[in-house]
């Protein structure tokens, strides 16, 4: 039932507080802000109550009993449909990502938004409940369900609050979605109907299919029907165009959840579906997904460096950053992909501040163009201490929480495939180019004159806390990332277990 | 005491922290008084342990909890201290300390005050992390903390843009390296399962034979990653860039630090080394061409910070044929005498570039010989320690190299030849820049000397530069002992004597003019070689051509998204599929007239050629 | 009525030609007019076959079906000769190609 | 035997008068040959034994839709320029197309219909066979026939009275 409440305070409180507008202007925000702390403090209660936190055991991939949390009732048994939820450790990791980065979100758009706040924050919420439902559900047709839901609202936000192109940007990333959303009901539709005529039983839960008895054919194609969907979504070269667009368009919130958990479901989605649905077919597409994520990397980084507009710099850096999730991920031995949770985590906290600190300037400024930008540190010095943090902190330096991500993906991925491996490595290079160009162009340099005579204003404290939250999850990731990695670690395991069979070994060095 | 030697590298953090959250609320003299007393409250904590340590000679190791711990991957935030890390740190911290101490005079009026000792203590705190780390992961920490820091402060004034230029330049080449060292990091760990430094050696040691294949490539990639940090071949470019920030930084982290940071990762993975001659060799050839090439560059600069940074190259050259040829000591021992005199000769020039209102040319200086008479005398003392003047620091240190690099097998007198011409030319440029500052008229008149807080770091290591040499470093039980032969007495007297004929060069040329160099400058084939000289080789436009360039272009070709376009083609089509299907609506009846006769023939077509029943 | 008979093949025949020519007049007449005397050439083909088929069978559901035909014409023509001359009033043309509005 | 030969006649002179009907350019012209074709088809109707179509055919056909579209013609005034204008629109390059279709179509009749042979019914169908069956199963189509009148007549009444309101007409008879 907790899982179902988590979801109901979002959903509920987002109606709260699109009626709490009647109120008063403000109102929303500060609803939206009590309703996501609510459910972030019930959670943690929640967990506190419970003895197995203390002692992650290993879950049985497919036996929900072992897990953390489990929920279970009909919903069209007609079809083998039913309200499955379950919490596991990675799950309960992107759970908490995902709160936090809630409230962040609501933060950072504080003022920036001007017109129909309640509805905003609203779509915020909702968009937050097909989040987490998406992170929890484990009924296949449930989860299409939250995938959806957390779109729309998404797709709302970009639309109506977005940028100068938000009408184009909105569009695409809707078509985007949409196409691979129905790319993977159709996935999920065949392997429910090839496990159907396999044991002739219409189920469309997780633990039930699982080891379901295909063809290898068939396992080819529904796994790549899974692939792709996930890897838009990721978003992995050459799916990744909608990216940019969105993330430009999106007002700070809207960039905050796209690039700090929206993400992440596509990553989550290869890493509890994709692959141990379909483990064989999975391995015999391992290299070509890495080399995806190779390319990513690279091409991300490249693009990244050629963009003037400061948020499309940053949402580049996020198809860079989210190669490095999608090598873990199909390298699929430990380290890699507990690198590639921790890139998650890291990349979540790490991009979100970035897009605010982008959201901040669009706010002052009223542009993103970083030709027009030049030495606000001098007026900004605290926003530009915090940027210069950021912006190191997505290049990798070691002792945050993106390094430790990054290097342990590379480690996993270098004990699978070298040359793989160096070419992802170019990424730190070109991600340090891009990144420090950013900080160039935009707090170093000359001042310029425009600003010194508009006066512009420094991160007051609101917004100077909300980049201390981050500020310290990095750091804390970068130098203390076990918690992450001991959550993670049980479950990586038994999936381990699940997909490496007795007969299939991954390692190929060279 | 040993059990409490994280605070040494803590201390700077927290003052670097709190600098940075509240230093703009702080009085200057506070500031100062925190990001100087940190350093030297570590400065004083190491000293006390090399007194524990010089009576016990214990190796201590201390691991405070473990990083990350992912399938048999645990390394740990741990410490290792040996008499290598005690020499490191010692110039870190005692070094580190007469810097700041000079940076809080030469600062003084600089807005940024306390960001700046923000920076240079991170930087002090993430160095000694490097020499402290017991697993080469926790070293990478430092190891990429350390740039970062550079990059901070090369970039510190950041309203010019060719200091930010500068800054990136210097953090991208060196990153370049730095993710070739990761994959040695990568390859190592693959290979023998820790990055343990100790375990690992040991392991290397059971699992390798002499030049096999694996160690050479790893030891490559880690010389990939020194290379890079220390500015040689072909990852040097950064440094004389880099001179853009401020002159402590440059003395602290160009000259004495930071960039010796390669000759101490190589000199801590010794054994591995030891596995792979290829890689020795390649280390100490690197070594030797950069010095010779760094040194001839020198000769030409007319900035007084380029000239410095062109000697610096050369040095750690040096540093590196020692490690190449198995010096270990020797090596270490130029490093800890290079700390001393090149900080002597930055801050000394520092000196100069405060009062002379921020003079970089040295041929708009000049007679400051009796104006300045504290720099001057740094100036000479370091100056003569560079180009190893017997006597000095810097003598026993490059004597040693030399004459162990005349031992090396095949290719040693060789190296000795080289080193002897590098020998030559540095005191040649030294002195060049000695007789050209403070000698000769006066072009700008100083508006003031010294202040107490710069004059007393140049007394100190004034002093350290000159005996330097008669310390004994306590290196003898992490390397190997050489087998003590000597080369005949000729090599050594050679060696000593090219130095001095060096300065008699200067001095003929530079101070009394009588040996003149104007026909050969001034001829063709000497003009084009002193602006290759003074363009570095040109290896600057070199890389510009062959990878910014390029690079600059692809980035722009790509700008548009080609991808996006693959994509847009959908759209094309469905926009056309669109037209055609909407011109087919077009309103003129005959046309749908006509297209229904045709669907009419072929309904009529298809029913007459169904299998009879069919209907 | 006795003797040979008409086959009824060459009836259809005649009514498929009927038929045709009045598609063809369909397809290249403009005017309102003729296409509306076209279709009456098609409706007539149409029911000359439905009563030859009814009188090759003997049956009388070939000339109901004609008298259902029948008033499909006529009340086809009735409101397409009123359209006829709506279109007069407006287009001041009976071409079907000027009085086109679509944006074709 | 005799009726062969007539039905023969009756056909070409149809066929012909369809011809002539669908390529005149003058639409009075035009509608009269259509007049002889519909005729000639009720002679066909007569000869197949269905007499009671042959005589619906002359006075519904032939007698009332066709005077009616002379009613109409009259109204419109068409005239010599109409007539240019026709033989404007009749070159081989617009109908060649639609030739060639028609005549596709036309083979494919052919072809279908050749597969189906005998001859038609000695007896003739009654009126009364006709009246029967119409009152009898096909009861329903006759009621919608009728629905389909009315609606014909509703629409053309309510299309033909705007034509023929009041001040179009005057402006009509002011040009």
């Amino acid at each position: 039932m907790v899982m179902i409440n988590l979801i109901l305070i979002l959903l509920i409180g987002g109606l709260l507080a699109m009626l709490s507008e009647r109120i008063s202007d403000t109102m929303p925000r500060k609803v939206a802000m009590v309703v996501v702390l609510t459910d972030l403090v019930y959670l943690l209660l929640c967990l506190s109550g419970m003895p197995e936190i203390t002692q992650l055991q290993a879950p049985v991939a497919n036996d929900p009993s072992t897990w953390l949390m489990h929920f279970k009732t009909d919903w069209i048994p007609a079809f083998g449909i039913s309200i499955e939820l379950a919490l596991d450790g990675i799950s309960l990791l992107m759970v908490l990502l995902t709160l936090i980065l809630g409230a962040i979100a609501i933060s950072a758009s504080w003022t920036d938004i001007v017109v129909r706040k309640g509805f905003f924050e609203a779509n915020l919420l909702w968009s937050l409940a097909g989040v987490l439902g998406v992170f929890m559900a484990l009924d296949l047709m449930l989860f299409f369900l939250f995938w959806e839901v957390m779109l729309i609202p998404m797709y709302f936000m970009i639309a109506i609050w977005g940028h100068e192109n938000r009408g184009y940007a909105a569009m695409k990333f809707f078509i985007f979605t949409q196409a691979s959303g129905l790319l993977m009901l159709m996935s999920i539709l065949a392997l429910v109907a090839v496990n159907q005529s396999a044991t002739g039983i219409w189920t469309f839960s997780y633990f039930d299919l699982l080891n379901t008895q295909m063809t290898e054919q068939a396992a080819h194609w529904i796994m790549l029907g899974f692939f792709i969907a996930f890897v838009v979504k990721l978003p992995g070269f050459p799916f990744h165009t909608w990216l940019p667009d969105a993330h430009t368009q999106a007002p700070t919130a809207g960039s905050v959840i796209l690039a700090g958990i929206l993400l992440k479901t596509g990553a989550y989605g290869l890493i509890r579906f994709a692959v141990p649905l379909f483990p064989e077919a999975a391995l015999d597409f391992s290299s070509a997904a890495m080399w995806l994520g190779a390319a990513g990397v690279v091409y991300g980084a490249v693009l990244a460096f050629g963009q003037t507009d400061f948020k499309r710099l940053i949402a580049y850096s996020s198809v860079s950053h989210m190669g490095f999730v999608l090598l873990g991920i199909y390298a699929w031995n430990e380290l890699a992909l507990q690198g590639a949770v921790m890139q998650m985590v890291a990349h979540g906290f790490s991009t979100a501040a970035l897009f605010m600190i982008a959201g901040s300037l669009q706010e002052r400024l009223h542009t993103r163009d970083m030709r027009e930008m030049s030495g606000l540190w001098q007026q900004m010095p605290r926003m530009g201490a915090v940027a210069m943090f950021f912006v190191v902190a997505s290049l990798g330096l070691p002792g945050l929480g993106n390094f430790v991500a990054e290097f342990l993906v590379l480690l996993g991925l270098f004990q699978v495939n070298i040359w793989i491996t160096v070419v992802a490595a170019t990424g730190l290079i070109t991600g340090a180019a891009y990144s420090l160009l950013l900080m160039q162009r935009s707090f170093q340099g000359q001042a310029n004159q425009k600003w010194v005579d508009s006066g512009l204003v420094d991160f007051g404290t609101r917004e100077m806390l909300t980049m201390a939250v981050m500020i310290v999850a990095l750091i804390f990731l970068g130098i203390y990332p076990q918690p992450v990695l001991d959550a993670a670690q049980p479950v990586l395991q038994s999936l381990l277990n699940l997909t490496t069979s007795p007969t299939v070994a991954i390692v190929e060095v060279m | 005491m040993s059990e409490t030697i994280w605070l040494i590298p803590l201390i700077p953090l927290l003052s670097s922290v709190t600098l940075m959250l509240v230093g703009t609320r702080l009085k200057a003299s506070q500031v100062g008084a925190l990001g100087v007393g940190s350093v030297g409250i570590s400065a004083l904590l190491t000293l006390l342990l090399a007194t524990e340590f010089m009576q016990n000679q214990q190796v201590i190791q201390l691991s405070l909890w473990t990083w990350m711990e992912v399938a048999g991957f645990a390394p740990g935030i741990s410490f290792y201290f040996d008499g290598l890390t005690l020499v490191m740190m010692s110039v870190i911290t005692g070094v580190g300390f007469l810097i700041h101490l000079f940076s809080t005079e030469f600062m003084e009026k600089d807005p940024s005050y306390a960001r700046y000792f923000a920076y240079l203590n991170m930087f002090v705190a993430a160095m000694l992390v490097l020499v402290m780390a017991d697993n080469l992961l926790l070293l990478y920490l430092g190891w990429e903390g350390v740039g970062v820091c550079s990059y901070l402060l090369v970039g510190f004034w950041y309203q010019h843009n060719a200091n930010g230029y500068a800054a990136r330049k210097a953090f991208i080449v060196t990153r370049i390296g730095d993710t070739a060292m990761a994959m040695g990091l990568l390859l190592l760990f693959t290979e023998l399962g820790t990055l343990d430094i100790q375990t690992m050696v040991g392991e290397a040691d059971q699992t390798w034979q002499v030049g096999a294949t694996v160690p050479t490539i790893a030891c490559l990639l880690l010389v990939c990653g020194a290379v890079g940090k220390s500015a040689q071949l072909p990852l040097h470019t950064w440094l004389p860039d880099a001179m853009a920030g401020p002159t402590p930084v440059s003395a602290l982290i160009h000259a004495a630090t930071m960039v010796t940071a390669g000759v101490y990762l190589i000199a801590r993975t010794h054994e591995l080394f030891l596995l792979a001659p290829i890689a020795m060799t390649v280390v100490a050839v690197i070594g030797i061409t950069t010095s010779l090439m760094a040194a001839f560059t020198a000769l030409m600069q007319t900035d007084i910070k380029r000239i410095l940074a062109y000697s610096t190259i050369s040095q750690i050259g040096y540093m590196f044929l020692a490690l190449g040829v198995g010096a270990w000591s020797a090596g270490i021992f130029h490093l800890m005498t290079h700390a001393f005199f090149k900080a002597l000769l930055f801050l000394g020039s520092g000196a100069i570039i405060h009062c002379l209102h921020h003079e970089h040319n040295i041929f708009k200086m000049g007679g400051l010989r009796t104006r300045m008479p504290v720099t001057f005398w740094s100036f000479m003392i370091g100056s003569s320690a560079l180009a190893a003047l017997p006597m000095t620091s810097g003598f026993f240190s490059k004597d040693q190299i030399l004459l162990q690099a005349y031992q090396f097998p095949e290719i040693g007198p060789g190296l000795w030849v080289a080193g002897l011409l590098g020998a030559l030319l540095t005191a040649i440029y030294s002195f060049r820049l000695v007789f050209v500052v403070f000698f000769g008229s006066v072009n700008t008149e100083p508006d003031k000397d010294t202040g107490w807080r710069m004059a007393v770091p140049l007394s100190i290591l004034c002093l350290l530069a000159m005996v330097g040499g008669w310390f004994m470093i306590p290196v003898s039980e992490v390397f190997p002992a050489s087998d003590g032969s000597h080369p005949a007495h000729w090599v050594e007297y050679v060696s000593i004597s090219v130095p001095i004929v060096g300065v008699l060069v200067a001095y003929l040329i530079f101070y009394t003019g009588q040996l003149k160099v104007d026909r050969l400058a001034n001829s063709s084939f000497g003009k084009s070689l002193g602006k290759l000289w003074l363009s570095g080789w040109g290896i600057d436009l070199l890389y510009d051509r062959l990878f910014v360039k390029p690079y600059y272009g692809l980035a722009n070709k790509l700008k548009s998204e080609p991808v996006d376009a693959l994509y847009g083609l959908i759209v094309t089509i469905n926009q056309t599929l669109n037209q055609w299907l909407s011109s087919a609506q077009s309103g003129r009846m005959r046309w749908y007239i006509a297209s229904m006769v045709a669907g009419l023939i072929l309904v009529i077509m298809l029913a007459a050629n169904l299998p009879e029943g069919a209907l | 009525m006795d003797g040979l008979n008409i086959p009824l093949n060459h009836i259809l025949l005649v009514s498929s030609l009927l038929f045709a020519i009045g598609m063809l007049g369909l397809m290249i007449r403009r005017n309102i007019i003729f296409i509306l005397m076209s279709l009456e050439v098609m409706l007539n083909a149409a029911a000359l076959a439905f009563v030859a088929a009814g009188a090759h069978w003997g049956q009388p559901d070939g000339q109901v079906v004609f008298m259902l035909i029948l008033t499909v014409a006529a009340a086809e023509v009735a409101v397409g000769l009123g359209l006829v001359l709506q279109v007069q009033k407006r287009f001041k043309t009976l071409d079907m190609d000027d009085a086109n509005r679509m944006q074709g | 035997m005799l009726e062969i030969v007539f039905f023969y006649i009756a056909a070409t002179v149809a066929l012909m008068a369809t011809v002539m009907a669908m390529t005149r350019p003058n639409a009075i012209h035009a509608l009269i040959y259509l007049i002889v074709s519909l005729l000639a088809v009720a002679v066909i109707f007569f000869l197949i034994g269905a007499p009671f179509a042959a005589a619906l055919e002359i006075v519904i056909y032939a007698g009332a839709i066709m005077v009616l579209f002379v009613f109409v013609i009259m109204m419109l005034n068409l005239g010599e320029k109409g007539n240019k204008q026709e033989r404007q629109w009749l070159q081989p390059s617009i109908w060649a197309g639609p030739a060639i279709l028609s005549a596709i179509l036309l083979i494919e009749l052919i072809l279908v219909i050749s597969q189906t042979n005998g001859p038609v019914s000695v007896a003739a169908v009654s009126a009364k066979q006709v009246g029967l069956s119409l009152f009898g199963p096909y009861v329903l189509a006759v009621e919608i026939a009728s629905m389909l009148l009315l609606a014909g007549l509703v629409g053309s009444f309510h299309l033909g009275r705007r034509y023929l309101d009041r001040d179009n007409l005057e402006k009509q008879g002011g040009q």
